[in-house]
């Protein structure tokens, strides 16, 4: 346990908590009096804790300019993409088996789809452009009679492109087609606007924005109602949608988180922008650099960069200084290459020489130069050791 | 879950400082080979140095994983001093166990053994248009 | 929220988080190093919540007996159970479309078996004796050629009860058909050994036995392997079985909840067991009061009372120094009888009459001292001006 | 999610502390009225002393909701001093109005009005056998 710290620069696979977030957290885990089950009405523990579960569904409601009534807490994103998808791709089945969707979601949206396709759904994945972006008309085109649910991401967590959802949920909403967004990767970073979106449903995480693992909620429209088949039955919890025990200092964790990152979001970008910068300017020095995904519509803290003339396992294992990382968290086999930067069209070996440094609150302009000098000194060192004519692909 | 990754002590040596790095200009008594592919995930270059039937030193350069820079490296060393029947016997299982490679890596071994091949080869080559020109 | 707060005997909804719980989960909020994803294995930060992760898998398997590969992490018992239900079915449908189960299971089974209903299965639900235990011999009669699954709690939430869950394990195995227990009542008050009891499938929850509300486990036996098609799809996380992203905090918690539990279970049940002799010496002596629930094969700290001549809102009503509840906390009409004292066949007047005192680790004599000195006094007061020839029910 | 049950401040008074809690012993001037059953969550007995044609005084006993309780405490304050005539004029929805009672409990104080009729009915009878004995 006394190896040297790593500089963190893996914000999008999880962030750490905010210290203002853990110490309210904490409170509702030593004070008795906030430990009651937020169910038990009967009593003031209940109750007490009912009402930080309230005030915490009020702020999370307020960061995407929903209703707190339109919130059903999850254990996170992946359980709120399940419940989406699955939830009303079941319920409406007789209402339509097409779902439009894309090739870089997250997935915990391709192993639902591929679900509901075992099922007997049928599944139109958009391929985004070379810069990671799906056009607006990719998905009217896609759009079938017997389509009832788009699902598209906000921000993705690869390469930190921001999808235009706003037009897509206006297209979906004139066409009368459910619309899903994932947008675990946006609170903090991009404004998210369930109303102006036209957004039927909202996946949300807070442990990608200072909050804790283990929690997350699912905005679900209800005005119209969207149906939804829970994924999970018993005490009725949450309307009946989504039953189990409600853990109130989990919830607390992200409604402050919630609050906290809408507050300071502008400033936070700003900053966070200005050290990408910085980041990608040290590193483009190197050349042969690509970045991966559009350059300006964009999250300010993800930079995917491709590094040619170097090999992939080796340039990650050189970089033991930085906790960085070559794609998502959950993949399970990290030396494959990233199924986004495939779909993007990048080689096989390109995709797995690519690292995604993703930023944060609490990087320094000393961690980005700290960074810059380590993948400077190792790509120029294994480059140097490489034969001179590998082609650069 | 996803394991770490292990590398032998060996492995982490030669790949933080990779020995005998780069390749001699081509001469006489120059015998080079090369291996492998980008987009296979290694290539490799050996240039050896004779004296006397024997390689009196290696150069190598190496695009590759972590075994494979480790193996290229360690071979630089190992077959310092190596007859061409020496190193002809050579194989890849040898460098395997040394830096304890594990088996989905073999492959790139192979493509280093490819590379030791060629040096056979040349040197052979070499003899033979000696022999022709003696 | 400046009540004075009642006497907590409502354990059974949930327990506070014992303090070295909450110390060792704050360790975990506060250390940036812990704070990584536990998935992302290629940096030190991820590893480190990794090994956190798996110490307290280690912690939850020793206390059940069972191996640490078989533990599935979850959001509680309602996830637990749902996966176990829903899953093996779904996976298993054409093995057989039979269940047992019985009528006093917690809601969290009775709802996910609705569920599976609606899906074509045929359930079987079992009626307990008056005194809350289902025999054995009842299982044994209700199995078909066709049962995939039998499904029963090991200690009653509302009355607790303690089930004879190995004898019915052992007819189940001779029968080649798997068995799912729910246990989110167990852990530190009775011992569960996964092995002796020839258990496939058991549901944990933290929140019962002082870990924190939202983390659960699923233990499935892996050998030989018990099927199960998952809830949730993603990331691939718990061998696929369970995706999203663990919460490393939430399940160091659990795991040192459990290996508290186990260590200190003797000298808990001892101490909780005297205090719950001496509050029901205390409540009898006022006559017209009836256990409900077998009389010595139940748990240490639960006490169901149906109090004849007291009408049951004005019962809570009276006693608000104390926080107990009328049945399970999850049930959303809190003034609904029962279902669980109607299917031991009590009157709606007097299931609705009864209170459930639940105690545990934090439980004191002067606390159970004032509760009888309350039920005392409240429940003479409203006999006194009841009609006298109200007839006892 | 469960809501807590609201009673009124005057609810709650009541049922803290009910006023004429009891009965009066069998007599002429007594009248007696009982109405619900324990397995309805309602039963109440209601007693009056009758002087000069009015109500001097009256008791209740009940068994029910802390809304029935308040209801027939709060009633035996209202209905002192009432003629025949004010009695058989008194309605339920006054009580339900007083003490805030909510919809779902209204059912209650029907049963509370039925021993008030029942009171009504005694009074009446009392009246009539008075008048054939005078
Ligand atoms: C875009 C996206 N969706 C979903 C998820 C899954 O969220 P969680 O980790 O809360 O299950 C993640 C992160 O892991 C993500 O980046
Ligand atoms: C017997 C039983 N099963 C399941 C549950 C549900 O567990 P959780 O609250 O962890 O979802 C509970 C408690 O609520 C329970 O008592």
């Amino acid at each position: 346990m006394n190896a040297p710290l790593p500089i963190y620069l893996d914000y999008a696979a999880t962030t750490p908590i905010d210290p203002r977030v853990a110490e309210a957290m904490i409170e509702c885990l030593r004070e008795p009096e906030l430990q009651g089950n937020p169910s038990s009405m009967g009593h003031e523990y209940g109750r007490r804790a009912r009402a930080r579960v309230e005030q915490a569904r009020a702020q999370v409601a307020a960061a995407v300019n929903g209703r707190p009534e339109c919130i059903v807490w999850t254990s996170g994103a992946t359980e709120s993409n399940n419940l989406a998808l699955l939830g009303v791709a079941r319920f409406h089945a007789d209402r339509g088996k097409h779902i439009v969707s894309s090739k870089t979601e997250h997935k915990a949206v391709l192993d639902a789809l591929k679900q509901l396709e075992s099922e007997g759904f049928f599944v139109t994945y958009l391929k985004p452009g070379a810069d990671g972006i799906v056009a607006p008309e990719q998905v009217s085109e896609a759009l079938r009679d017997d389509t009832q649910l788009v699902s598209l991401m906000h921000v993705n967590n690869e390469i930190g492109i921001i999808q235009d959802v706003g037009a897509i949920g206006r297209i979906c909403r004139e066409r009368g087609i459910l619309f899903h967004v994932d947008a675990a990767q946006s609170m903090g970073k991009v404004g998210i606007d369930v109303q102006a979106m036209c957004v039927d449903l909202l996946s949300l995480t807070a442990h990608k924005s200072y909050g804790p693992k283990g929690v997350g909620a699912l905005y679900v429209r209800r005005n119209p109602p969207v149906g939804l088949r829970p994924l999970i039955f018993g005490g009725g919890q949450e309307l009946g949608l989504r039953s189990g025990t409600l853990p109130t200092h989990q919830i607390v964790g992200m409604g402050l988180a919630c609050e906290i990152a809408e507050r300071e979001r502008e400033a936070d970008v700003a900053r966070i922008c200005a050290l990408r910068e910085r980041l990608w300017t040290g590193i483009s020095k190197l050349g042969r650099v690509e970045l991966n995904g559009h350059r300006t519509q964009r999250v300010c803290g993800v930079l995917n960069v491709s590094f040619h003339g170097v090999e992939g396992e080796s340039l990650k294992f050189a970089l033991t200084d930085l906790a960085v990382s070559s794609g998502s968290a959950c993949a399970s086999a990290s030396d494959a290459p990233s199924y986004v930067l495939r779909a993007l069209g990048r080689s096989d070996q390109l995709a797995q020489s690519s690292l995604r440094f993703s930023l944060g609150r609490f990087t320094t302009e000393a961690e980005i130069d700290a960074a810059i000098a380590a993948v400077t000194r190792e790509v120029e060192r294994l480059r140097a050791i490489a034969p001179a004519t590998s082609p650069a692909k | 879950m996803t394991e770490r990754r292990e590398y032998s002590a060996l492995v982490e040596r030669h790949f933080a400082a990779p020995r005998n790095v780069g390749r001699f200009e081509p001469a006489f008594d120059v015998l080079v080979a090369r291996s492998g592919r980008v987009d296979q995930g290694i290539e490799v270059v050996l240039s050896a140095r004779i004296e006397a039937e024997r390689i009196a030193a290696l150069r190598h350069l190496v695009y590759g994983c972590p075994h494979s820079i480790a193996a290229a490296s360690w071979l630089t060393e190992r077959l310092v001093g190596a007859t061409l029947d020496e190193l002809a016997q050579w194989r890849w299982r040898e460098a395997a166990t040394a830096l304890d490679v594990p088996p989905e890596k073999w492959g790139r071994l192979l493509a280093i053994e490819d590379a030791v091949r060629g040096l056979e080869r040349a040197w052979r080559e070499r003899a033979s248009s000696r022999a022709r020109t003696a």
